[in-house]
């Protein structure tokens, strides 16, 4: 149970908490692929300093089991993953953006705060214990419709995994301030969350690119499959053309 | 009885993994199909619902017995029709024979992980088995040699899985709120049917508004429903059946079960309500809209699931008793009619090599089995008697002109319109006479025609005869979601 | 004993449906088999029906639950079974008409399909004046809606039945959406679907009465609903034509008539409604078919004006009723239901006939026809029948109904209020000016058809029918020829003495001058008789060129009616220099501007369209704006939970 | 029926053919009179009918039964439509015989078949004058119908006989009312039975003729038919104009003397409007065809007026 009230270090959490959403604007703006993963993976690192610092506050141990997990899941594996695919598309800039520039996309991340804010008022004071339990789970929500931003407005798809993840971490960072779920829902979740960010990530490899680096990425790999899909893929565009 | 179906999924995935000839891995899929409806067909009669395994977490009802046996029945024709349709992907290319190994290993997962998705009593488990089967729902799309299918696949899961994602949101405050009132957290769902009432309304009722956004993704509701005409289209027929006929359903039967719970709370239960009846009529609107331009058969059926989707929302929405009978009756229905069109339209997508209105030519003569199985389809799914959807769709209507009039109207306009779509397409495609073309006629494999001869009599014979042990069924379901 | 009759129809009708499907691509001895059955099948329903007419009594059959508290159930009185019989009628004269009319199509499978189908068709009307709910009145109606969509569909490869095809399913499906609407909110009122008086208040009962109003109308033809039939009606085989103009759209009345008389209690300006949209019905259907070559979709549009007629009388009936007159309301009533099943009876005779001549000249265009009556004469004969009932003179049938009317709307001197009298007279004017319009579109019709030189060569080589193609049309012309000389004894023997004349001796009378008057001048007056050619100026030999055409028949009435038909000219013209001067070449158009096509269907069509479109272009093929919508969707969540919880 | 009524049919109808062919010749001698001519003798018609029935009948090659049947049918339709309009003795009203909507058909029917005789030969005239003749009959319809629902309105009865009778026995001769249906009467008399402005009885120019171009090709006893049957219909229209509005010496009982007396004074009132006709038909050009209907609005405003009276007044 998290005790009621401020917890001690509250303004140390409270840093930790504007340091997660200054990584999420970071994810927002960046065109860079390797520093979105790496700031993906500062975001996550942050969040089980939150979980060990809540831990320090209240000492639950399930929290700790939290921060462990997410460690290894999200500050090691699936950055790990996204880099070794990252590599094998060989793409390392994200330029596009769709619908939103980046600075709109801060603008309107000002704004969703403020309606975060406002829609969960009513509901989060009949839930939450303190004011800073409040705030973590705003900002956890928060944190979600920017990774959802992310999703939307950037044009390759190893991106919006990134994006998927940042809310991902959102709603993490909802519900460790809000309650604790059971361990072992949390650790379903994360093997759920690896396989589709797997399964999306190499798919991925098949549309991120103009046809032409299409065909020399795919040569390098040397995957049968791969080309053959590729050879497909010429044969259709050479029909429609 | 549970642990006898996961001996049998578990080993038709070993078998699977193991055999080597596609007519062996089909015949396994068969099987396991079997398996899961004499699953659920041992449980319907012998009483032994509901029932509780893994502490509670899973919890068998008549509900979850209903679905998984509709599951259990479409994945059985899907398996059966696989096993023709498959072979005639490989024949053209389109799918490897290799693949075909990882083919038959999702399809069983699927059943498998649809049927824990029935069984969860644990809300938090129903979500991880729902977004299992998105995964393997996803890989079944991408499994074919195109980038187009990657390309849907895609679609399919970020739509899906982000939208999963506002839904665990839900879950989490369901969570504090019943660790605020109850003291210890739970998300087992007759627990929280049980203490419903003692909930703060405000909360639940947003928890509920999260968690809808997920399972509305999954069932199809606009404005969520953009990935599936893509994944309709792209995806094997077989497995386009799958995912109208089944997949939908989850969504479907994750709302109802949340939205039982709301309904329990008098706070509640209006604004939830009123919350459905707005997505339905939207996911209407934008279905039969969308029907009335498009030029491709699957993604034409595809929108009509939306529609039907909206109108089974608009039927949980109203929540009496008979109007949710109806609805759970619709899901049957829709399951079964929607079923047909695809294996159909999959037969014609094998003639033509394409689904758009521009290339169905002298089908008629070409493909008088899929022929007549999208045209008595189309007018099923549409609502003439005496289809099966027609009793459906009135009784549902009989409940919502008991709710409101302008609804009633507003329904009534968007499903003529949604006809009118389909009849436009239909006659398109069936008076498209070409003398002087010279293709030649596609050999449907007999295991193709079977399941389409199958649910024709399935959809007109349930139209006319209503099968009485499931009234009672049903009624149990009814009653045992609070209504 | 009664209702086993009803069994062994239904079960006979239904066998042939099934019966020619089963062995789909089979010989043909199936489908003459069904034929047969539904012959028999019709038989019974006719004695079944005139039995329950004749005795007055009511039969109730066992009802059949389709689902829990869905029923479909049977009751017959005397109002259904007088539709039961005038189905019954029409339909066996048109299944008689079927055995050889059926065989022009190639392929046996098509054959057999048509033979289904018709059964089909023809059962489905039946049980709908059968049913005794309204789940079961929709539930058939639907059946019949779509088996008769699927047969005007039945020529499927020409681009004008597709048009035809999708226009009717639409506006069916819009009836279908109004009766729906009706039905659901008499049972949302009621909490019940039995087909009985319900009580409900004032504003409901109003509103669903313009609901059901609205989806019979649409069935019957009703201007402005009547787009489709003329469509419809051309484009179905002449069989089904028949079928469709004769009784489908009487099905419509009968719903019309049960549900306002029957289950609600009709207002005086219900009453006014109906008057008036029979009235314009009544003068458009007309007027739109004068200018018509199509011989069936002139026909067509004579069933609008025909419909328009009945709902004269209908509505004249419901104001006279509320005005404390029932013995005027009682000749209007029966004025309307009898010009029903007159109709019913001249129409599918003429559909009938018309079909054979498109069956043996191959055109639908009358310009193309010409001297059929004496390569057809039994035909012409028939059609002649037909179209001397059809515009009303005695002592045929359709003259006892318009009479019937005609007197009842000349008696509302007897009314009080002097609007309904206005509208009473205008509405005999309209009548008046309607029925002279048919007769002159009928001596249009049969004359430039059947008369003179043939006009083309298929006309030229057309022979006559065989045996079945007239024994159908035969009992129908019969059928024209004793309704209406027998009306006065058919009227009493059912216990209504009407003051109408009795044609029995009128027609007595008109036999007796015509034979008197030939014998006179037989024995008074020379008989030498000479064949020459037709007076034309002195040009010796008159070919089929020199006819009067069809288009200069109808010329002085479209040019003084000008201001309905409402042309529209289209102009082009390029020209050398830019002050536009020196002209290279140009073309002038005139149409007819199809105002109804032009104000009501297409601004409807094109809205829909355009939003259509609107909303197509949401589904981009773009996953950024696919993920945009699931932001939104979850941004309008965090509103809608900041907002209404 | 009995054998009053019997009675009354024979002796109508005997009166109706013998004195018909009459006023077609004193119409003419009027006109011809007006214009400075001598005209033909007064018997004229009869003399004509009489040769007509000696003479050979003409067919053309394109005709049929139509051609043959239609003149009989007339003459038969107009016999049995005179049984509607009593010239002198007014019968016990029977079995609805007086009928206004079937005198109107009954005359609808001969006109129907007479038009299709038109187009049977397959001649230019024929198919013009049967094509303007419907297209001046439909238009004309409503004007008929509304002066005859005026004339309901004003006696409450939809049966000629009925109105005859009440007319016979009213005090009041000249209803204001009905003096103003006098006016759609008569020009429905001049439509209906094909004279100047709406049509020329004597011409036989293209243009013109609509009833004549018709019957052009008759021929023998047919044509006398058809001669007879127009006289005859133009005598029951003058016959109805006159016992509405002039009703003096009609009568009721079956006595020799009031029979002489009713038969005479119709006669004699007969020729008076034939003479008016006459004037009239001298005194005007013919119309342009679609000029017509603003003539025949004409009509429908008294007939209008009429029930206007009668329903306000």
């Amino acid at each position: 149970m998290i005790a009621s009230g401020l917890p001690a270090g509250g303004d140390w959490i409270e840093a930790l908490l504007v340091m997660v959403l200054v990584t999420g604007a970071f994810v927002v703006t960046r065109k860079d692929l390797l520093s979105l993963v790496s700031a993906y993976q500062l975001q996550s690192l942050l969040l089980s300093v939150i979980a060990v610092s809540l831990y320090l506050s209240n000492g639950s141990e399930m929290l700790l089991y939290l921060a462990v997990l997410t460690v290894t899941s999200k500050v090691i594996l699936i950055p790990y993953a996204i880099k070794k695919i990252q590599k094998e598309i060989k793409i390392s800039r994200d330029i596009d953006f769709h619908y939103l520039s980046p600075m709109e996309s801060i603008t309107a991340m000002i704004f969703l705060i403020l309606l975060v804010y406002g829609s969960f008022t009513k509901i989060l004071r009949e839930l939450s214990p303190g004011d800073l339990f409040y705030l973590g789970a705003v900002f956890g929500i928060s944190l979600t419709l920017m990774g959802m931003l992310i999703t939307f407005s950037r044009k390759k798809v190893i991106t919006k995994v990134i994006g998927y993840l940042t809310m991902e971490n959102g709603v993490l960072l909802f519900s460790l301030f809000l309650t604790e779920l059971p361990f072992m829902i949390e650790v379903l979740v994360m093997i759920d969350l690896f396989m589709i960010v797997l399964l999306a990530a190499i798919l991925s490899i098949g549309v991120d690119s103009s046809v032409e680096e299409f065909r020399e990425k795919f040569n390098a790999i040397h995957i049968p499959r791969l080309q053959k899909r590729f050879e497909h893929l010429r044969k259709r565009n050479g029909e429609e053309a | 009885m549970l642990q006898y179906y996961l001996l049998a999924a578990f080993a038709a995935l070993a078998l699977t993994q193991f055999l080597k000839s596609h007519k062996a891995m089909n015949l396994v899929a068969i099987a396991h199909a079997i398996a899961c409806i004499a699953f659920a067909a041992c449980l319907q009669y012998s009483g032994a619902i509901p029932v509780y395994y893994l502490e509670n977490n899973l919890y068998i009802d008549a509900l979850s017995t209903y679905e998984i046996f509709i599951a259990g029945t479409i994945f059985l024709l899907a398996a059966v029709y696989a096993g023709g349709h498959a072979e005639s992907l490989i024949k053209i290319g389109i799918l490897e024979r290799k693949n075909l190994k990882g083919y038959y290993l999702s399809f069983n997962a699927l059943l498998l992980f649809t049927v824990l998705a029935f069984s969860s009593n644990n809300l938090a488990l129903f979500w991880i088995f729902a977004e299992l089967t998105t995964f393997f729902t996803a890989f079944l799309i991408a499994i074919l040699n195109s980038k187009k299918n990657i390309d849907a696949s895609l679609k399919y899961i970020f739509v899906t899985s982000t939208a999963m994602l506002f839904s665990f949101i839900g879950l989490i405050l369901l969570f504090a709120l019943t660790e605020k009132t109850l003291g210890t957290g739970t998300l087992n769902w007759d627990v929280l049917l049980k203490n419903a009432k003692t909930f703060p309304a405000a909360p639940l009722a947003a928890s509920f508004a999260f968690m809808f956004l997920g399972y509305a993704a999954k069932s199809g509701i606009a404005p969520l429903h953009t990935s599936l005409p893509h994944a309709y289209s792209k995806a094997p027929s077989a497995v386009s059946a799958i995912i109208s006929a089944v997949m939908l359903n989850i969504g479907i039967y994750g709302i109802l079960r949340i939205y039982s719970i709301t309904r329990q709370n008098p706070g509640s239960a209006a604004t939830c309500s009123n919350l459905l009846i707005a997505f339905g009529i939207l996911s209407l609107f934008i279905a039969a809209f969308s029907m009335l331009q498009q030029k491709n058969l699957k993604k034409l059926i595809a929108f009509s699931s939306t529609e039907h989707a909206g109108l089974m929302l608009i039927g949980i929405g109203i929540g009496t008793p008979i109007a949710i009978y109806w609805t759970l009756y619709h899901v049957l229905a829709h399951s079964l009619t929607k079923a047909l069109l695809f294996l159909s339209a999959g037969i014609l997508n094998r003639q033509y090599d394409s689904n758009k209105i521009e290339n169905i030519k002298n089908a008629l003569k070409l493909q008088p089995l899929a022929s007549a199985g999208l045209i008595l389809g189309s007018l099923a799914i549409i609502g003439i008697p005496p289809a099966i959807v027609f009793i459906t769709k009135f009784s549902i209507l009989v409940q919502v002109a008991k709710f409101s009039t302008i609804l009633l109207i507003a329904v009534l306009l968007l499903l003529l319109l949604a006809a009118a779509g389909f009849a436009l397409f239909i006659t398109a495609i069936f008076t498209r006479i070409d003398e002087n073309d010279v293709m030649r006629r596609y050999p449907t494999p007999v295991r193709m025609k079977i399941p389409v001869i199958i649910l024709i009599i399935l959809v007109y014979g349930l139209g006319l005869f209503f099968p009485q042990p499931l009234d009672g069924a049903l009624n149990s379901i009814v009653s045992g979601l609070g209504f | 004993m009664l209702s086993t009759a009803f069994y062994v129809g239904a079960a006979l009708l239904l066998l042939g449906t099934v019966l020619p499907l089963v062995r789909i691509g089979g010989d043909g001895v199936m489908r003459r088999i069904a034929l047969f059955f539904s012959m028999l099948a019709l038989l019974v329903f006719i004695s079944f029906s005139v039995f329950i007419l004749y005795t007055n009594q009511q039969v109730y059959l066992a009802p059949y639950g389709i689902a829990p508290g869905l029923v479909l159930s049977f009751r017959i009185d005397r109002l259904a079974a007088f539709f039961i019989l005038l189905i019954s009628v029409v339909a066996l004269s048109a299944s008689i008409y079927s055995v050889q009319y059926i065989g022009h199509w190639h392929g046996e499978k098509r054959k057999n399909i048509l033979t289904g189908l018709m059964n089909l068709f023809i059962a489905a009307m039946l049980f709908v004046v059968s049913s005794a709910n309204m789940f079961a009145f929709l539930f058939f109606w639907e059946i019949m809606s779509m088996s008769s969509f699927a047969l005007v569909l039945f020529e499927y490869e020409k681009p004008e039945t597709r048009k035809a095809g999708l226009f009717y399913f639409i506006m069916t499906q819009l009836s279908t959406l109004f009766l729906t609407a009706g039905f659901l909110g008499l049972n949302a009122v009621t909490g019940s679907f039995a087909i009985q008086p319900a009580d409900i208040g004032t504003g409901a009962a109003g509103v669903v009465f313009l609901a059901l109003f609205v989806g019979f109308g649409i069935k019957a033809g009703v201007i402005p609903f009547h787009k489709w039939l003329p469509y419809a009606h051309t484009a179905s085989p002449s069989n089904i034509s028949a079928l469709m103009s004769g009784v489908m759209i009487k099905v419509a009345i009968y719903g019309l008539m049960r549900f306002t008389l029957t289950v609600l209690q009709p207002e005086t300006w219900w009453g006014v409604l109906i008057l008036v949209a029979g009235t314009l019905s009544a003068i458009l259907g007309v007027i739109y078919a004068l200018k018509e070559h199509d011989i069936k979709r002139l026909l067509a549009y004579h069933s609008i004006e025909n419909i328009g007629i009945i709902l004269i009388g209908f509505g004249a009936y419901i104001i006279f009723t509320n005005n404390n007159l029932p013995d005027i309301a009682m000749l209007c009533l029966l004025g309307s239901l009898f010009h029903v099943l007159n109709h019913a009876v001249f129409k599918s005779l003429l559909f009938l006939t018309a079909g054979s001549v498109v069956y043996r000249t191959g055109e639908r265009n009358i310009e193309d026809m010409g001297g059929l009556v004496k390569r057809m004469p039994y035909t012409a004969l028939f059609f002649l029948v037909g179209a001397v009932s059809i515009s009303g003179l005695p002592p045929f049938n359709g003259f006892v109904s318009e009479l019937m009317i005609f007197t009842a709307l000349l008696q509302s001197y007897a009314l009080v209020d002097p609007f309904m009298k206005v509208l009473m007279l205008s509405s005999l004017a309209i009548l008046a000016l309607t029925s002279a319009l048919a007769s002159a579109c009928f001596v249009k019709a049969f004359g430039i058809t059947f008369l003179a030189a043939p006009r083309s060569d298929n006309a030229k080589n057309a022979k006559e029918v065989g045996k079945y193609m007239l024994l159908g049309p035969m009992i129908l012309a019969f059928l024209c020829m004793s309704l209406g000389i027998f009306s006065y004894q058919i009227f009493a023997g059912a216990g209504y003495v009407l003051p109408i004349p009795d044609l029995l001796l009128i027609g007595s009378f008109l036999a007796a001058a015509y034979v008197l008057a030939w014998f006179v001048l037989k024995n008074v007056s020379s008989s030498a008789e000479r064949m020459g050619e037709t007076w034309g100026c002195g040009i010796l030999t008159q070919t089929g060129r020199n006819e009067y055409t069809a288009s200069g028949y109808s010329q002085p009435i479209v040019r003084i009616f000008s201001s309905i038909y409402r042309t529209k000219e289209v102009r082009e013209a390029t020209y050398f220099d830019e002050s536009k001067s020196l002209f290279v070449q140009g073309s002038a158009e005139i149409h007819l501007v199809k105002f109804f096509e032009e104000a009501l269907y297409l601004p409807i069509a094109r809205l829909v369209n355009s939003l259509s479109e609107k909303v197509s272009r949401l589904q981009n093929w773009n996953l950024d704006t696919y993920l945009a919508y699931v932001f939104i969707a979850a941004v309008l969540i965090m509103v809608y939970v900041g907002w209404f919880i | 029926m009995n054998a009053s009524f019997l009675l009354y049919a024979l002796l109508n109808t005997v009166l109706v053919v013998l004195l018909s062919p009459f006023y077609m010749g004193l119409i003419k001698i009027v006109k011809a009179r007006a214009q400075g001519r001598r005209g033909p003798p007064l018997l004229q018609p009869y003399y004509n009918l009489s040769k007509l029935l000696k003479k050979e009948r003409i067919y053309s090659k394109n005709t049929s039964a139509i051609m043959r049947a239609t003149p009989y049918i007339n003459i038969a339709v107009m016999l049995v439509a005179s049984l509607c309009i009593p010239l002198a003795l007014i019968p016990t009203p029977t079995d609805g015989i007086g009928n206004v909507i079937l005198f109107l058909y009954m005359l609808a029917l001969a006109k129907f078949f007479m038009a299709l005789s038109g187009l049977d030969a397959g001649g230019t005239f024929g198919g013009m004058g049967s094509s303007r003749e419907m297209s001046i009959s439909a238009i004309i319809e409503p004007i008929t119908i509304i002066a005859f629902a005026a004339l309901s309105f004003s006696l409450h009865t939809t049966d000629f006989h009925q109105m005859f009778l009440e007319r016979a026995g009213a005090t009041a001769f000249l209803n204001p009312g009905l003096l103003l249906i006098a006016i759609p009467l008569f020009i429905v008399l001049i439509v209906e039975t094909s004279r100047v402005p709406v049509d020329n009885p004597e011409t036989h120019l293209e243009l013109t003729m609509v009833h004549e171009a018709m019957v052009l090709e008759y021929s023998g006893r047919d044509l006398a038919l058809m001669e007879l049957s127009h006289a005859i219909k133009q005598t029951l229209y003058m016959a109805v104009l006159i016992n509405i509005l002039l009703p003096w010496g009609l009568t009721s009982e079956l006595t020799v003397a009031g029979i002489l007396i009713a038969a005479a004074a119709f006669a004699l009132k007969a020729g008076l409007l034939s003479f008016v006709t006459g004037l009239v038909e001298s005194s005007m050009a013919k119309m342009r065809f679609f000029n017509l209907p603003s003539l025949f609005m004409i009509a429908f405003f008294f007939s209008i007026l009429t029930i206007w009276l009668e329903v306000f007044g």
